[in-house]
């Protein structure tokens, strides 16, 4: 029916046993055996530290480690694989930027974000405003949350140094429409950053197609370990911007008067970085690749319908975020009158479905729409009809009890 | 497996906790966020002779953190600061796994127990206890 | 002979099959199966985003990273779990210090390093230097490697605000006298940071006995993954520290006019933190507590001294370092006349030797020692008479080859 | 395994590039560090009609290094900017896994093929030549 057979799918996934329905992937997606075994297989082979070594396991190391960010350079179609920069995550990549673009700024300078954007691409700018001045914007959001486009020509000016916004909204789903924002920001000549922690989890991305100049993710919402991620970063604006935290691997020549700093990618990779992980991130950039891409659309897409249909068919769930398919993800927000999300998930969770409920690190969003928090459901691949079933069982427990 | 969370004694607050108003002339007034989940409480007091006279409040909160505010909310009148701060003490005791059960008058906060199996609960409890706690301290600094 | 049974203890390294004699833990330590499951068991059972999630993977993933946090503040002997910040590694744990603790500095404020640290407690400082204005002023280094403590008087004054040294040297093994540096910085009410990346992986630590104010130091040469790290900072020096980066759970109530930030240790985990790293760093604080400490004190011992022995033999070699086995690591660095230490490093990886050769990230070290490198071996528990047997005759070929 | 990186030719080339003196008087100079080791090469270049003349250095670097620099001092003499990129083109080429060998006049870099199953070790090899580059440009820009 949906093309593929999810049933062999998720019997690669080891934490998938009877009667988990995982309904949380936006937070984190679980990962399969085949990237567990590529982070085994690098600790149990290759374990060293990488780029000053000279012995077997050292050169092993390095290459494994250079490998993975040729894979992941080909995953988002860079020019070259210096401009991916391996991170502690989206968080830290967004930091990253942050400082080191952002040490270029002048107060009075502005940045765009949106209101419905995660802590991490907020927080950052906050930051950067209360250090050194510059004005924060932020693009309102559209009553079925979206970033509301038709302010660009409002917000964008000739301050205008950066559009920070999200690829797509971990609490509604929403896609962004990144041609028209880079539009607006091309024409006065801004660059844009992309915070693609929901996106790159749904497949290889094109960045130079995208026109943006910088792309943020984390690895475990692709299927990947903790502790890795990844910026990509346009080479002329990398090698612009200044280093952000300081140590081993970032430096040319350090002496107690100056230091020269290296050529990014190394700049920006202070310390030694997450080598295992970002190995198993290039293993689960691969696992994505190998999906039917078209059959997994076709599959979420039917899943995702099944969600939205059956909570308008609820008269007390109100869907927070798009009610239609188009330009959305499988990620479907949702309130109960008069319930709670804590109550709806905890009451959710008696029956396995493992579903989050708050404000979704987007408390800006939920003031905007004035709402306490939302219950969400996100997909992965390896959903199946069963977790809708499960859910919607769940969900009429809920209205059941609080009525 | 958490159903008895939600026992009819606990709906029944958590309705009561819903439609409580606040006070029009409070001596002092303090608002709590949980940082985890963004629920906030905010409660007014009036004091009398270093006890709690009267309590108004509004939670933006599950049904736990309304049910918690109701019983709060009786509990509390006629208590002191020290009283106070014991009762705190054993109600976020008694919702630790095999905690001890609350003892009077805090023993109504026995239908919170079940909460011990849900470690990412036990601050719903105990948001209007960090919010009275908060009021009662500005209060008395009056 | 050596107390202990350290075949056993090498086959719990799957990575150390015959023919391999790794001498560069100093670097990165391996890793035993006891830590892989660990990670492994997380990431299949437990998987999940944490504090948020209500649903039971959630709860066990908040559980198992909350417990992580209580191990390591018993390995460190914090005085309260909320002490332990989790970071990326050592670096991100002094990036940190230089951001949050920096922010309160004044221009003319001074920090006191030395000259043998790891740039990673180098460049921070510099970085902040250049945004601050604060004067970084350095202890010299003795003949043998060690930070030059009779300088202290000299350089320590009332501008200080913080003194920022190495545990034990990464280059020369040498052991700092920590109670000589405290007492100095308290004389003047400074705080004091220890980089203990290379003296957490030796055993538990007390650092309320050390009377240091920070203590930082990285999983990876700790027998556990990468990207991972620990910052313990006293309870209330963390709590009047700014953040450092922002996102997620770093927070209590964001607005986009201003944000107020959680507590310590949440304030400065800002993003997804590394969970399955963490659980098992845990794993691998308690493997290193689950051996015997007396036993693996003496094998390491015995093995350094044959290493101190055998290199003081050979004639044109010389121990960059203290040439003793007082107040020093399994850790030796040296000098082979007119052979540059990557030959030597070269020529013993042929033999399956793995050893390190450099500036092992300390080049304001190289520069006091005028050297442009040294090829350096450092111990581990699972190394062996094999091992040292294979470096003499490794390094013997050398001597033969460069003549 | 990586012996035969350490074959006579390599060592004889070594000890003169240790023994290398600098040019007293140089159109230009430049210093390159290595960023992963440390190592750091000083070129001194003359120049006559656009083409090198004399090459003077000296390396803080391994037997790789040291060696790459001995035998670019005399293959690049008389050698103009396009030539000298172009070989160093082809030697950066020859250090590749499986990459072609050196062609004329830097076919004895041949000798540093081993490296290509030592990647750490090629930036050994090409210090020199970037510090080469870096001279020329310096002195053409007089
Ligand atoms: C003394 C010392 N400090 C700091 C570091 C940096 O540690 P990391 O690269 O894990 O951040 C190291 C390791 O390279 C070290 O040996
Ligand atoms: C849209 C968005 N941006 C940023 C983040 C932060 O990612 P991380 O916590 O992995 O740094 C998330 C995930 O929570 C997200 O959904």
């Amino acid at each position: 029916m949906s093309g593929f057979d999810v049933a062999a799918l998720r019997r690669e996934f080891p934490i998938l046993v009877p009667g988990l329905h995982y309904l949380d992937n936006a937070a984190t997606a679980q990962t399969p055996r085949a990237v567990l075994d590529a982070l085994i297989a690098h600790e149990t082979t290759h374990r060293a530290n990488v780029l000053r070594g000279v012995y077997r396991l050292a050169e092993e190391a390095t290459a494994a480690y250079h490998a993975a960010r040729v894979e992941l350079a080909g995953y988002v179609n860079a020019r070259d694989p210096n401009e991916v920069v391996f991170t502690s995550g989206t968080t830290g990549a967004i930091n990253l930027v942050a400082h080191g673009f952002g040490a270029a700024l002048k107060p009075g300078d502005e940045i765009v974000i949106s209101v419905l954007e995660h802590h991490s691409n907020i927080v950052p700018w906050q930051l950067l405003r209360d250090r050194a001045g510059v004005v924060l914007k932020a693009l309102p959001v559209t009553l079925d949350g979206r970033i509301e486009l038709a302010e660009l020509p409002r917000l964008i000016g000739p301050r205008t140094r950066l559009v920070a916004v999200t690829h797509a909204s971990n609490v509604t789903g929403a896609v962004t429409d990144v041609a028209t924002v880079v539009a607006a920001a091309r024409s006065v000549g801004a660059p844009v950053l992309l915070d693609g922690a929901q996106m790159a989890p749904h497949g290889p991305l094109d960045v130079q197609a995208l026109g943006v100049d910088f792309y943020a993710f984390s690895g475990h919402k692709m299927f990947a370990p903790n502790g890795v991620g990844v910026l990509w970063g346009r080479a002329e604006v990398l090698a612009a911007m200044a280093p952000f935290q300081g140590g081993g691997e970032m430096i040319r020549r350090v002496t107690l008067a100056r230091t020269e700093y290296a050529d990014p990618p190394h700049r920006f990779e202070a310390g030694t970085p997450p080598i295992a992980q970002a190995v198993a991130l290039a293993a689960a950039a691969r696992w994505v690749r190998g999906l039917p891409a078209e059959a997994v659309h076709a599959h979420l897409r039917r899943l995702t319908e099944r969600l939205l249909d059956g909570l308008a068919a609820r008269g007390r769930v109100r869907v927070i975020g798009p009610t239609g398919l188009q330009g959305r993800l499988a990620t479907v927000s949702f309130a109960v009158a008069r319930v709670h999300p804590h109550d709806v998930c905890q009451i959710l969770d008696a029956r396995g479905v493992a579903l989050r409920g708050g404000h979704h690190c987007a408390q800006p969003l939920m003031d905007a729409l004035d709402l306490a928090g939302t219950a969400r459901a996100s997909l992965a691949p390896y959903n199946d009809d069963g977790d809708i079933d499960a859910f919607f069982a769940g969900l009429d427990d809920v209205l059941r009890r609080f009525p | 497996m958490s159903d008895d969370l939600y026992q009819a004694a606990i709906l029944d607050l958590a309705r009561q906790g819903a439609a409580a108003t606040r006070l029009p002339h409070a001596d002092a007034t303090a608002t709590v966020d949980n940082p985890l989940c963004g629920d906030r409480t905010t409660v007014d007091v009036t004091l009398a002779g270093g006890r709690i006279a009267n309590i108004g409040y509004k939670t933006r909160g599950c049904a736990l953190c309304q049910a918690a505010a109701a019983l709060l909310a009786t509990t509390a009148i006629g208590l002191d600061a020290p009283a106070i701060a014991v009762g705190t003490a054993a109600v976020t005791a008694s919702l630790q796994d095999k905690g001890p059960d609350p003892m009077s008058p805090w023993e109504g906060f026995g239908i919170f127990t079940p909460v011990r199996r849900h470690p990412s609960r036990r601050s719903c409890v105990l948001l209007p206890f960090e919010a009275l706690a908060k009021a009662f301290t500005a209060a008395s600094a009056v």
